[in-house]
């Protein structure tokens, strides 16, 4: 009755307190933005067209009133914590009246799409080669493996995703390069438009696979090399349980669970990736729009994204860290 | 054997994935019936209400391709050619005074639903856009119309509240102009600024076909009634391309790569040397503005280093001419377009009809143009600029480059001032300035220095020339720092918040000699106190009571009047003297066309269009390609 | 039939590590020889890292590098079927839980703590049984009950279980295929004594009730007194002396037994016990000739020098060139 | 700690090859203070050059000798990496130590805020501060913001050591001798923590060299100041791949691939030498 109630309770505090200090944090350094949204979306709007000086003058007052920039910092803070809670981060200045939040969940799908494939794609992939490699330490293969993923790790995503671009967009043009479907398909669950999704999603998907895969390798191998050594398994070696059964279940099984917390604590700097990797191949997630936005000196849509990529951690956080009783009975069961 | 099952799961997939380059490039449209052109990443992409402001992706095709007003200029265009009537059946009449403008409108033009367009579409326009402040022409209506009226279905009055012999321009096309809403579709919207107005009912001879919901592409497809437009009832047949697709290509890399796989018919802009690759590697299935080197095509606004005339450091003429003698323009030239610039040395585009308006004719002033140095008297302009600069390129473009004087400063301009680092410094020192070792000090003893604001990634080529200035004056005692202002650059350059930065704050029609396009807002009128925001255009917040005089009187003239180049020379003189801004170069944009599919793309000889495809003027180039009947699939659809 | 179960002669077992640059060698089993007969209960006593552990790992095959056997072999017999652990342990893994289970050194964490108890009774035990699902079950709920648990804890996981019940769960684990021969490191140490005394008593029992032949280890000379019919004596990797432990306990005739068993209170001697000088040896480098002189009250200027051998005298064996001089002090 | 190294050398070869490597990244670094051109000067060499003799790794568009420019561009990109490392370290160290040793509710509210931070996505939250800074951004800027998101695992790794000298002997004697909190920690703990501390470095530089890379080709930095991510970023704007320049874009990618190669072998053998059955290989921060 203790533990499981005390854990649910500390998680529960943590996820709120992510919240609070995330959203409270990005607000007030947004709010210290040299940008005017008004003179950005003028500038954006005067750039091409002749304009009379004096209208720009009546076009700004307007715009100010429509952009619901009044009243103290103070106000605007409590106003803003009335919005993040009804999910609504107020229009945004680059896309006039569009709101934020609408931007936020078109892009939204694509970012988690390509984040949950690649991710389970790195988890599994990266731990299994690990495992793998911790419990048969002498295998060629598994070392060869091993010294790739390893060495892979700590290059940054941009310059492992340029080089696979170069290579299989323009030295041999076999991958899409850009953007996150076909042009005219309509999106379903038709057979075409799954395969154009994974024909776009590859390189983006592979960038970060090759780039995370190594950390999970790497401490996975260390996890399973500790845990050979653990009396349950020397116990069932002793038992002449199969090896097999005691790699997946008294080794690899074990291993899994600090690799899954690693995984929620993870999950902050795998979306710092998938920003990149989203800019670089053009993909219309939620990466892409928060560079635009930065681009265009779009305030209230990098302060949507911002917070609502500390939510959307925040809450898979949380959602891993349900998770994980089912899996650890300890937590579970006291 | 876990392993080679896993090998043999990644070969499946990868098997899967491969056959990518088989497929139809687009779903369901056929590639020689559809132009691809470089269009903007849309971050709303349901957004189709071009009269509120709603995200700056208009140039999507949205405006090119739907919308229409009365006139059209073109901007690469000199005389009359330049000129369209569009919904409007003749120019513009103004009373006497200039307070009333009467348009008669084309008869027979239809929207796309079926509805007639009429004069009381035009009053919806004006009427609802005063109503609603926020709209994107609601100001300019609001300060100029007094009322507007449909005398009958096919005629416009406009009473204005005051003379303004300029009027007309709200309603012209250069880039952009006021569109004409279709009254019968947003009287029924309860709020005209939150209204989507998606899919657009389209006023010209395309209509939306798709788009993607996340903002990558948009397809639009050529109307069944196209000749019921007014750009359909002047051609002679119907349009070959079928379909025009507006699509994001990513960066200037992947927009390359895209053209070379034949993926993208028309590039909006990308570094001089993406450029050279197209045409090393697709020469044959490409074409230029220019055929060959310099490629670029100008648009008309005129990149210049601009000085805050507010800041004490350059309120004295003799300094900022001691800094353009600094200058080496060829090496600005040769570092930002790899030489493909066209130089201005007056403070006028040098394209369309500056040209033969005012370039041409002032080449003789320029010539002897002098300037006392305080030691001395010198004549600084160098005619033979274009020469030398061709001399540089030679090596590397060879037969690009032809021998004669004319068709060289074409290319790169008809000349500039000469680098005179003596000159300079005597006007420095004339100034008050005094040189300590290798650094210059200002009267006030504290060193010469400047931060240079450059906007960055959105105009690298300015970007570039902005480091090469910062050199040239650091190695003559003047430290410059390079700043990257990014989006910051539009609101910094009004609310004054920079020393020297190299942007433009001229931009004319390009197709039309009144310069009143950007002149107009260089009244000192208009200019605002430091730190507070200066509208549009006299970013650097130049003043003086001659330049007043000019635009004062340009008010009074008519649009068309021969005075207008009279005036337009006043000022360009003036400004030669005050160097207020050093104008540098044409805005050149490199923007290749492929021709695997189409042919018949504008070019400096036959420039019946812009060709930057965000202008609304390309509607004139998408109607004019010829399919091209060697195009892969050609045959086969015959 | 061969009344011998397990044969070990001359086995040697080191530690060899090569540790930046430095070969160091831990002569952790140096030269043992022992036979287990059937239903018997040997007990091997020393102090902590006397080499007591690596020798019980040794014989049951369970070492890992940088342990290894570098010489001599053990032998098991299991129903007239020889089997060599080191020469043939593709057999000997058929042969484990079947014929020799195995009973672990602080037994808190030899269950795996994130799966049911009941999957440890089915992956070691269900394959060497024979038997359906059903009945399979049915015998290990009995062979739960007969040992005094409830059949429930099956349905647990380690860690809701106490101390006690998860050595007696070990103990049902290492018995419920009724092995001929059950290895057991320290299987009471880190139990309270309460719960020490049940669990000796049921190993007893369940060694009785199956005839099988048990060989465990334990620094606890009063655990041996209570269940080992006979005791082997380790000191630094070596049997120094070997008897039945009636015999043992009551002549000691190696000066190192006597001491261990000298220590031991008993009731109603209020003698102070004299401590033993000085520690056992660093392995890695082993005193000359006798390995206990340095500490040995006997030691004379031969067992500097000459190591002795380990010879037959009396009931038992014994290694010491002044066996017959010792009295229990 | 000399004796140390000298071991490391002689009998890892992991060590070694991440040794040479990073010492010979690291001269080539230094050799800029001696470069025949200015840095920051442009279009002083023939532009485009490959590869050759008198260039011996090319020039760039701009003018520039690739090899020189790389070996300044090295220079500062491991300046802002170690200015990261460092300033991280002494957060990481100073709460890692203060929470392990002062435990209880101390331990709880540090421990949350750290892993408050954790969870929180680094990269859009320096894209929002360099949003707001703008060209206030200079490196040192940035290297502070980076170093404040860049200590939290390791401060946790410090916990646990820390956690576990708090009921060592020697703690509970210093305690009895009266001294202070600060001094047990700086005298008696942090020799202990000194190797913890030397592992997160190495992985910590690698993870800030990777941010200022990746900053840096977006153009969210100084364009001024040569830096690895600045090359690339000037690569770009040339589109020098495009354009065949593969020389300005490879040379950098190479030399940055052969550094986090080499700091990545010290990371592992030091780690091995440290604690052979280690689970801190994962903390890279």
């Amino acid at each position: 009755m203790d533990g499981f109630p005390k854990y649910l309770l500390r998680r529960l505090l943590q996820f709120f307190l992510v919240i609070f200090l995330g959203v409270s944090g990005t607000f007030f350094i947004t709010k210290l933005s040299p940008v005017d949204p008004v003179e950005q979306s003028l500038s954006l709007m005067t750039n091409f067209g002749a304009t009379d000086p004096r209208a720009v003058e009546l076009m700004r007052q307007a715009l100010a009133e429509l952009y619901g920039l009044q009243g103290s910092i103070f106000e605007q803070y409590l106003a803003f914590w009335g919005r993040v809670l009804r999910g609504d981060f107020g229009p945004s200045l680059s896309s006039f009246p569009t709101p934020v939040m609408s931007l936020i969940m078109s892009a939204l799908p694509w970012t988690v799409g390509l984040l949950t494939l690649a991710l389970i794609i790195t988890w599994t992939l990266g731990n299994l080669l690990g495992a793998l490699a911790g419990y048969y330490r002498t295998n060629t293969l598994l070392k060869l493996s091993g010294a790739v993923v390893m060495a892979l790790h700590p290059v940054p995503a941009y310059i492992v995703g340029l080089v696979l671009l170069l290579v299989f967009g323009f030295i041999f043009p076999v991958l899409p390069i850009s953007g996150g479907a076909q042009m005219n398909l309509q999106p379903g669950l038709s057979l075409d438009y799954i395969r154009s999704l994974i024909q776009h999603g590859t390189l983006p998907a592979l960038t970060l696979v090759l780039v995370g895969i190594g950390s999970w390798f790497i401490s996975m191998r260390s996890l399973v090399s500790n845990i050979v050594t653990d009396d349950h398994v020397v116990y069932a070696e002793l038992g002449g349980v199969s090896s097999g059964k005691i790699f997946s279940q008294y080794v690899a099984r074990n291993a899994l669970l600090p690799q899954l917390t690693g995984l929620a604590l993870s999950l902050g700097s795998v979306f710092g990736g998938a920003v990149i990797t989203e800019f670089l191949y053009n993909y219309p997630g939620v990466g892409r729009l928060l560079i635009q936005g930065i681009y265009r000196g779009d305030y209230s849509l990098v302060l949507g994204v911002t917070t609502m990529s500390i939510v959307a951690v925040a809450v898979a956080v949380f959602i891993i860290d349900l998770i994980y009783p089912l899996i650890d009975p300890r937590v579970r069961l006291g | 054997m876990l392993i080679k099952k896993l090998a043999a799961a990644a070969l499946a997939i990868a098997a899967s994935v491969m056959p990518a380059a088989a497929q139809d490039f687009i779903a369901g449209i056929p590639r020689n019936e559809a132009l691809i052109i470089q269009g903007p990443a849309a971050q709303n992409a349901e957004w189709f209400n071009l009269w509120a402001p709603g995200g700056g992706a208009s140039n999507n095709g949205l405006q090119q391709l739907t919308a229409d007003t009365f006139w059209f200029v073109n901007p690469e265009g000199t005389g009359d050619a330049a000129w369209t009537n569009a919904l409007a059946a003749d120019r513009p009449q103004y009373n006497d005074d200039f307070t009333e403008m009467t348009v008669p409108l084309k008869q027979g033009i239809y929207w796309s639903d079926g509805v007639e367009f009429t004069a009381e579409d035009v009053v919806y326009t004006v009427e609802t856009q005063i109503a609603n402040p926020g709209m994107n022409w609601s100001a300019p209506f609001t300060i100029n119309v007094d009322s507007v009226e449909a005398t009958d279905p096919y005629t416009v009055v406009f009473n204005l509240k005051e003379p303004n012999s300029r009027f007309h321009t709200l309603f012209t096309v250069r880039w952009n102009a006021a569109w004409i809403m279709p009254k019968h579709v947003f009287e029924t919207v309860d709020d005209p600024l939150t209204y989507a107005n998606n899919p657009p009912v389209s006023l010209s001879a395309y209509e939306m076909h798709s788009y993607d919901s996340a903002g990558n592409w948009v397809i639009w497809k050529l109307r069944e009634d196209w000749e019921r437009t007014s750009i359909g009832m002047d051609l002679e047949s119907e349009p070959d391309v079928k379909y025009v697709v507006y699509r994001n290509a990513g960066n200037p890399d992947a927009r390359v790569i895209e053209q070379m796989n034949h993926n993208l018919d028309v590039i909006n802009d990308i570094a001089p040397e993406g450029m050279f690759t197209i045409a090393r590697d697709a020469g044959e299935n490409s074409a230029y503005w220019f055929p060959g080197y310099p490629f670029a095509h100008p648009d008309p606004t005129l990149p210049s280093v601009l000085f805050n005339h507010q800041n004490s450091k350059f309120q004295d003429k003799d300094v900022r001419w001691a800094l353009a003698l600094m200058i080496d323009i060829r090496a600005v030239a040769m570092g930002s377009y790899r030489g493909a610039a066209n130089l201005a040395a007056l403070s006028v585009p040098p394209t369309g009809t500056a040209v033969v308006d005012y370039y041409e004719p002032m080449q003789e002033w320029l010539t002897s143009f002098e300037i006392d140095t305080g030691a001395r008297t010198i004549a600084p302009y160098d005619p033979t600029v274009a020469q030398q600069i061709a001399a540089l390129v030679k090596p590397q473009w060879g037969d690009d480059i032809p021998d004669d004087p004319a068709q060289l400063a074409a290319m790169f301009g008809h000349g500039w001032w000469k680098q005179d680092i003596e000159a300079a410094n005597e006007l420095l020192e004339k100034a008050g300035l005094t040189k300590n070792g290798n650094q210059w000090l200002l009267p006030d003893g504290t060193p010469f220095t400047i931060r240079l604001m450059v906007e960055g990634d959105a105009i690298p080529t300015l970007a570039r020339a902005g480091t090469i200035l910062a050199q040239q004056w650091s190695m003559q005692g003047i430290q410059t720092t390079v700043d990257v202002a990014g989006p910051t650059n539009g609101q910094r350059l009004g609310a004054g918040d920079f020393e020297a930065a190299v942007y433009w704050t001229v931009e004319t029609w390009g197709g039309h000699p009144d310069l009143s396009f950007f002149l107009e807002s260089y009244h000192s009128d208009f200019i605002v106190e430091p730190g507070a925001v200066q509208p549009p255009r006299n970013l650097q917040r130049w003043q003086d009571e001659r330049l007043d005089a000019i635009i004062e009187e340009n008010r009074t003239v008519s649009f068309d009047s021969p005075e207008v180049v009279q005036l337009g020379m006043d000022y360009l003189k003036l400004a030669v003297e005050e160097m207020p801004f050093i104008p540098l170069m044409a805005y050149n944009k490199f923007a290749p066309f492929d021709t695997t599919y189409w042919t018949g793309y504008p070019s400096a000889e036959n420039p019946y269009s812009a060709s930057g495809p965000f202008w609304s003027n390309t509607r004139y180039m998408v109607v004019n390609l010829e399919a091209n009947p060697n195009a892969p699939g050609a045959q086969a659809a015959q | 039939m061969n009344a011998d179960v397990l044969k070990v002669e001359g086995l040697k077992a080191y530690y060899q590590m090569n540790y930046f640059g430095v070969r160091r060698e831990v002569r952790a089993v140096d030269d043992v020889s022992l036979t287990i007969r059937r239903n018997e209960i040997y007990g091997i006593a020393g102090e902590s890292s006397s080499g007591k552990s690596s020798l019980i790992k040794t014989i049951a095959g369970a070492i890992t590098p940088p342990l290894r056997v570098v010489d001599g072999s053990v032998k098991f017999d299991f129903d007239g079927r020889t089997l060599d652990v080191y020469a043939e342990p593709q057999a000997m893994k058929g042969a484990r839980w079947q014929n020799l289970s195995y009973i672990m050194q602080g037994s808190m964490n030899v269950l795996n703590p994130v799966r049911k108890v009941k999957h440890a009774f089915h992956d070691f035990a269900f394959k060497h049984m024979g038997l359906s699902e059903r009945d399979f079950w049915a015998k290990v709920e009995q062979h739960l009950q007969r040992i005094g648990l409830d059949p429930r804890v099956l349905e647990s996981y380690p860690h809701q279980l106490s101390g006690g019940m998860r050595q007696r769960l070990t103990i049902a684990l290492a018995t419920v295929c009724e092995p001929d021969f059950i290895i057991a490191d320290e299987p009471t140490t880190a139990l309270d004594v309460l719960v020490q005394q049940d669990v000796l008593a049921l190993i007893k029992d369940v060694q009785r009730r199956m005839g099988a032949s048990i060989i465990f280890v334990t620094h606890d000379m009063t655990v041996h007194a209570a269940i080992a019919d006979r005791i082997g004596i380790v000191y630094a990797g070596r049997l120094v002396e070997e008897g039945p432990t009636l015999d043992v306990f009551r002549r000691p005739q190696h000066p190192y037994t006597a001491h261990l068993i000298g220590s031991l209170p008993r009731i109603g001697d209020s003698r102070k016990r004299s401590a033993l000088p000085g520690k056992p040896p660093n392995l890695a480098d082993p005193p000359s000739g006798c390995r206990f002189h340095p500490r040995c009250p006997l030691a004379i200027d031969k067992c500097k020098t000459d190591n002795p051998a380990l010879l037959p005298r009396q009931t038992g064996r014994v290694a010491c060139w002044r066996a017959g001089e010792v009295e229990a002090a | 700690m000399f004796k140390i190294l000298r071991d490391l050398l002689r009998y890892n070869i992991e060590f070694t090859i991440g040794f040479v490597l990073t010492l010979a990244i690291f001269l080539f670094a230094l050799a800029h203070f001696w470069a025949p051109l200015p840095a920051e000067a442009i279009y002083l060499l023939p532009p485009d050059m490959p590869p050759s003799a008198q260039y011996w790794l090319g020039t760039t568009s701009r003018g520039q000798d690739v090899l020189w420019q790389m070996s300044a561009a090295i220079w500062n990109t491991m300046l802002f990496g170690l200015t990261v490392t460092i300033l991280s370290r002494l957060l990481a160290v100073a709460v890692g130590m203060l929470s392990g040793y002062l435990g209880g509710k101390w331990d709880q509210i540090l421990m949350t805020i750290n892993d408050t931070m954790i969870a929180l996505p680094n990269i859009p939250i320096l894209l929002l501060v360099y949003f707001v800074m703008r060209d206030s951004m200079s490196w040192p800027v940035l290297a502070a913001t980076a170093a404040l998101l860049g200590w939290n695992y390791d401060a946790r790794l410090i916990r646990s050591v820390t956690l576990s000298l708090r009921n060592r002997e020697f703690t509970r004697h210093a305690v009895f001798a009266g001294m202070s909190v600060p001094q047990i920690l700086m005298r008696q703990h942090l020799p202990y923590v000194m190797p913890v501390i030397f592992f997160t470095a190495m992985n910590n530089l690698i993870w800030a060299i990777g941010l200022e890379v990746t900053l840096s080709v977006l153009g969210f930095s100084d364009i001024n100041r040569p830096t690895i991510g600045g090359m690339i970023y000037w690569a770009n704007q040339h589109q020098a791949i495009i354009a065949g320049i593969w020389w300005w874009i490879a040379f950098p990618i190479i030399a940055i691939v052969l550094l986090f190669l080499g700091l990545f072998l010290l990371a592992i053998s030091v780690n091995e030498y440290i604690d052979p059955r280690s689970r801190l290989s994962r903390m890279g921060a």
